[in-house]
């Protein structure tokens, strides 16, 4: 940042325009829609739906993960699909957040036993929230939304402290 | 049909719906009603004393199709099982309800806690019971007389003693 | 609905399958025939007087000596079904029946992959489901799956 | 420089501003145009998915691109490969449900009223009418959640927003429903072998009563909106056009088959629950094309409308669970029970050795037969179709990678 260059470390306005992107950036989560198994019916669809409408979080879904600050993985991911998943996680740009989604990007879930699929998606991507429920509800969803604006402004704090 | 007409009637049917209740739900203050039979994370169940009423007859872990619970148990059903431990692993939990369908002494049940959201990822496993003694399904009802009798006499001296003090 | 045993032993004699042995079990009507045959079988299956028109679904089945591929076949205008059953070894070969089913396409690969086989004459004999980092074939029964110790995680 | 390049023949290397361009360049690829007159055009690999909002879950399409023709498509399966067939042989027959849930995760009621059915055959269990009445009764509810969904994606793909807000609100209105009456919204393991798990609680069918007085106004908004359109009639008449016979030969099911003209439905032939006291209509297509398939989903719906208020009319009495052993061990055989899920013929093909886990448990998944036919279908079109046309075939990657 440019302007501790100009006020210094330790200056007011240093810290304020860090909390201000802060503020921005918990408040407009925009997420990458990757959704890969049933839970993407529920957290992106219905969740995005009418009814539980991410929208009113400044939550909204974008196509390219070039676009996007958080990636819900939304579902059990394989050998074959962890290439994908890391792939994308690494055209976001930062700062980014990853929400695993579902008992299955959790641990593998129901199919942590087959041998194929990895058993969670933070062995691929490191992973800001898990959700479990298989699938969680879009309440859970928005619930997870929470945590990690809380967890973003917490980061905040703890570096203020820790200067 | 005239072309373009389709435009003013799909506007129509906009309009309509701008006339229609807003189905959205304000979630963080308002909830929806969660139905009886949802099934989040599994909790137990407690008698009045706050005992658990698991039985530790492991019927949940083998009924599991996933293996996400784990019972460590010492003691036998002689003496009387002894909960080491009580693992779930509810990261990995598809609350399918099986093993409270097979619960035979009603122990656990599906709670309707769905907001289980964490930064935390040893938050994946909660250990639901730690170092307790089990209940007998047997026992329980045998003791029932016995641990009043017991209460009564823990009672008594007490209020012997205040009758004394008083005296 | 089933069809007639003759009526199958007829077919499949047309087909120049002999000596198969066609049975009647819960499943309906089974024939067991070669399996370095099974295209021809078919072939005539279709297009003769059994005119079954359509492959509903095309498996494996790892018997634990072998593998049991297994072809089923519908007449949709007759509403009849068809089983039929053709032995295959560990890392054998059977002939694609995709010139006369088309619906084998995919079948066919994916049971080459899950069970280690060939076959014979696929246009893209490509893996379908996995990636070249799973190796052994998943369906089969000496194939393990994880067990708890190996997907706890602490 | 322009003047250099647009003179050069495949004979002469082409020398620019100093650099020598080497002859050989990869096969296939040409690096210079040969003049205006025969301005060569290559042909283009695209990828389309595994992330791709069309592709409805994670499906991977190579395109081969002739300009905006598309001229060979090739899918890619397996990012959800998650073996369901594998696991079940390690899973008692009252669990395989739990997956199979998981398999065709829109309308799970069907792929588990499958695998109960196979097991009811092979162990011969008399299932009460009550529970034949709730199957019946939550299979439809089902599968107008999952035909909803599919018409709100389905208007998506074809450019129109508005629908999928609409059809979500009537999904929700029904996933309530299924919620009150199985426990979860998606994943139900509501039937088993021998019935289902519970009765309908207390005033659901009034709140399904609620739901059927405005379901039509909305069904026919849903018609303003797409059906009678004037963008989506020509976006998806004659597109993607399958013939009855191709439909046959890929084997597949359900309503794409059935837009051919072909009336396959296994509520008729093999009437299975409670189907074969229900009067309904099997809707046919004739050209084959998306518009048809629309038009067969979205009769469709109107069909279980009509036959949930047949079921509403006549509740049957009794237990809704038949007396079954504990620990379920059907005798040896093999058995093959299909039902009509949305996308078609769900089949479940079960060999038991005795035990009480199945020795080999395949699906027969609609939509994965459905889907072979994209090779076919999308050859020949623009490659905007393939988007329209792979929409109308309304897959589900969780029951074609199974």
């Amino acid at each position: 940042m440019a302007l501790d260059r100009i006020f210094g470390e330790n200056s007011m306005v240093f810290i304020r325009s860090e909390q201000l992107f802060d503020a921005a950036r918990r408040n407009s989560l925009w997420y990458v829609s990757f959704g890969i198994a049933c839970c993407a019916i529920e957290g992106l669809m219905s969740a995005g739906g009418p009814r539980f409408d991410y929208d009113r979080f400044g939550i909204f879904h974008r196509g390219s993960p070039r676009q996007a600050d958080v990636m819900i993985v939304a579902g059990t991911v394989n050998k074959k699909m962890a290439h994908v998943v890391r792939k994308l996680y690494d055209q976001m740009p930062e700062p980014k957040w990853v929400i695993a989604m579902g008992a299955c990007a959790c641990t593998g879930g129901p199919f942590r036993e087959y041998p194929n699929v990895v058993l969670g998606v933070d062995q691929v991507v490191p992973v800001d929230i898990y959700v479990p429920g298989c699938p969680p509800r879009p309440e859970s969803m928005q619930y997870a939304f929470m945590q990690l604006q809380e967890k973003i402004s917490r980061r905040t704090e703890e570096r203020l402290a820790a200067r | 049909m005239i072309w373009g007409l389709g435009f003013f009637r799909a506007m129509g049917v906009t309009m309509r719906n701008m006339f229609r209740p807003a189905i959205t739900v304000q979630y963080p203050d308002e909830r929806l009603v969660i139905p009886e039979r949802a099934r989040w994370a599994l909790v137990h169940k407690f008698d009045e004393s706050g005992r658990p009423k698991c039985t530790a007859c492991m019927i949940c872990e083998r009924e599991c199709p996933d293996d996400i619970i784990h019972l460590t148990v010492s003691g036998d059903a002689a003496s009387g099982k002894h909960i080491d431990e009580y693992r779930y692993e509810l990261g990995a939990c598809m609350m399918c309800g099986l093993c409270v369908a097979a619960c035979p002494f009603d122990a656990i049940e599906m709670s309707h806690e769905y907001e289980l959201a964490t930064p935390d990822p040893h938050a994946l496993v909660r250990i639901l019971l730690h170092d307790v003694d089990a209940a007998s399904g047997k026992r329980a009802k045998a003791d029932a007389p016995a641990t009043q009798a017991a209460l009564a006499a823990d009672a008594a001296p007490d209020a012997a003693r205040g009758e004394s003090d008083h005296a | 609905m089933l069809p007639a045993e003759a009526d199958v032993t007829r077919w499949l004699a047309a087909a120049g399958a002999a000596a198969d042995e066609v049975t009647t079990t819960t499943l309906g009507v089974m024939a067991r025939i070669e399996a370095a045959r099974a295209a021809d079988v078919l072939a005539t299956l279709r297009d003769g007087e059994g005119d079954f028109d359509m492959l509903v679904d095309l498996f494996a089945i790892d018997t634990g000596e072998g593998i049991d591929l297994r072809y089923h076949l519908r007449a949709l205008d007759r509403d009849e079904d068809l089983y039929l059953s053709a032995y295959v070894d560990y890392d054998g070969e059977a002939p694609s029946v995709w010139r006369c089913y088309p619906a084998a396409l995919y079948p066919e690969r994916e049971a080459a992959e899950m069970f280690g086989m060939m076959f014979a004459g696929h246009p893209n004999p490509k893996r379908l489901l996995t990636t070249d980092e799973v190796a052994a074939p998943l369906l089969r029964k000496s194939t393990l799956i994880r067990t708890w110790e190996e997907t706890r995680r602490d | 420089m322009t003047d250099d390049r647009l003179r050069a023949t495949p004979d002469e290397p082409i020398v620019a501003e100093g650099r020598r361009v080497p002859l050989t360049s990869p096969k296939g690829l040409r690096r210079v145009p040969r003049g205006v007159d025969e301005l060569a055009t290559e042909h283009l690999i695209v990828n389309m998915g595994p992330q791709h909002p069309s592709t409805h879950g994670v499906l991977h399409i190579l395109l081969e691109l002739d300009g905006e023709v598309v001229m060979a498509a090739e899918a890619s399966l397996g990012y959800l490969h998650r073996g369901i067939e594998k696991l079940a042989e390690s899973r008692r027959h009252h669990q395989v449900g739990t997956l199979l849930d998981r398999a065709d995760y829109v309308s799970g009621i069907h792929t588990e009223l499958a695998y109960a059915m196979a097991i009811e055959r092979l162990m011969e269990i008399e299932v009460p009418e009550k529970a034949h009445w709730l199957r019946t009764l939550m299979g439809e509810i089902n599968r107008i959640t999952s035909h909803v969904l599919f018409v709100g994606t389905f208007g998506m793909d074809t450019g129109s927003m508005p629908t999928f807000l609409y059809t979500m609100r009537e999904r929700e209105a029904l996933v309530d429903i299924l919620e009150a009456v199985t426990g979860s919204r998606m994943m139900f393991n509501y039937v088993r072998p021998g019935g289902v798990t519970g009765d309908l609680p207390a005033g659901i069918i009034a709140k399904l009563e609620t739901f059927l007085a405005d379901v039509d106004m909305y069904l026919d908004e849903y018609d303003v909106l797409l059906t009678d359109n004037e963008i989506f009639g020509p976006r998806t008449k004659g597109v993607g056009v399958i013939d009855g016979t191709t439909a046959v030969a890929f084997g597949m099911t359900g309503a794409p088959l059935r837009a051919t003209g072909v009336a396959w439905d296994i509520r008729k032939a093999h009437p299975y629950a409670a189907y074969a006291e229900l009067d309904f209509d099997v809707p046919l297509g004739s050209q084959g094309d998306c518009f048809d398939r629309f038009v067969v989903k979205t009769a469709e719906i109107r069909e279980s409308l009509k036959m949930i208020r047949q079921l509403i009319a006549g509740v049957p009495e009794g237990p809704h669970m038949a007396k079954v052993p504990k620990v379920l061990r059907p005798p040896a055989g093999e058995v093959y029970t299909a039902v009509e899920s949305p996308r078609g013929e769900l089949g479940i093909h079960l060999v038991s050795d005795g035990s009480d886990l199945p020795y080999r448990m395949r699906l027969r998944s609609p939509a994965y037969y459905n889907l072979a036919v994209i090779d076919e279908a999308l050859a020949g079109g623009l490659i905007a179709d393939a988007v329209v046309t792979l929409g109308s075939l309304d897959i589900i990657l969780g029951e074609i990678d199974r």
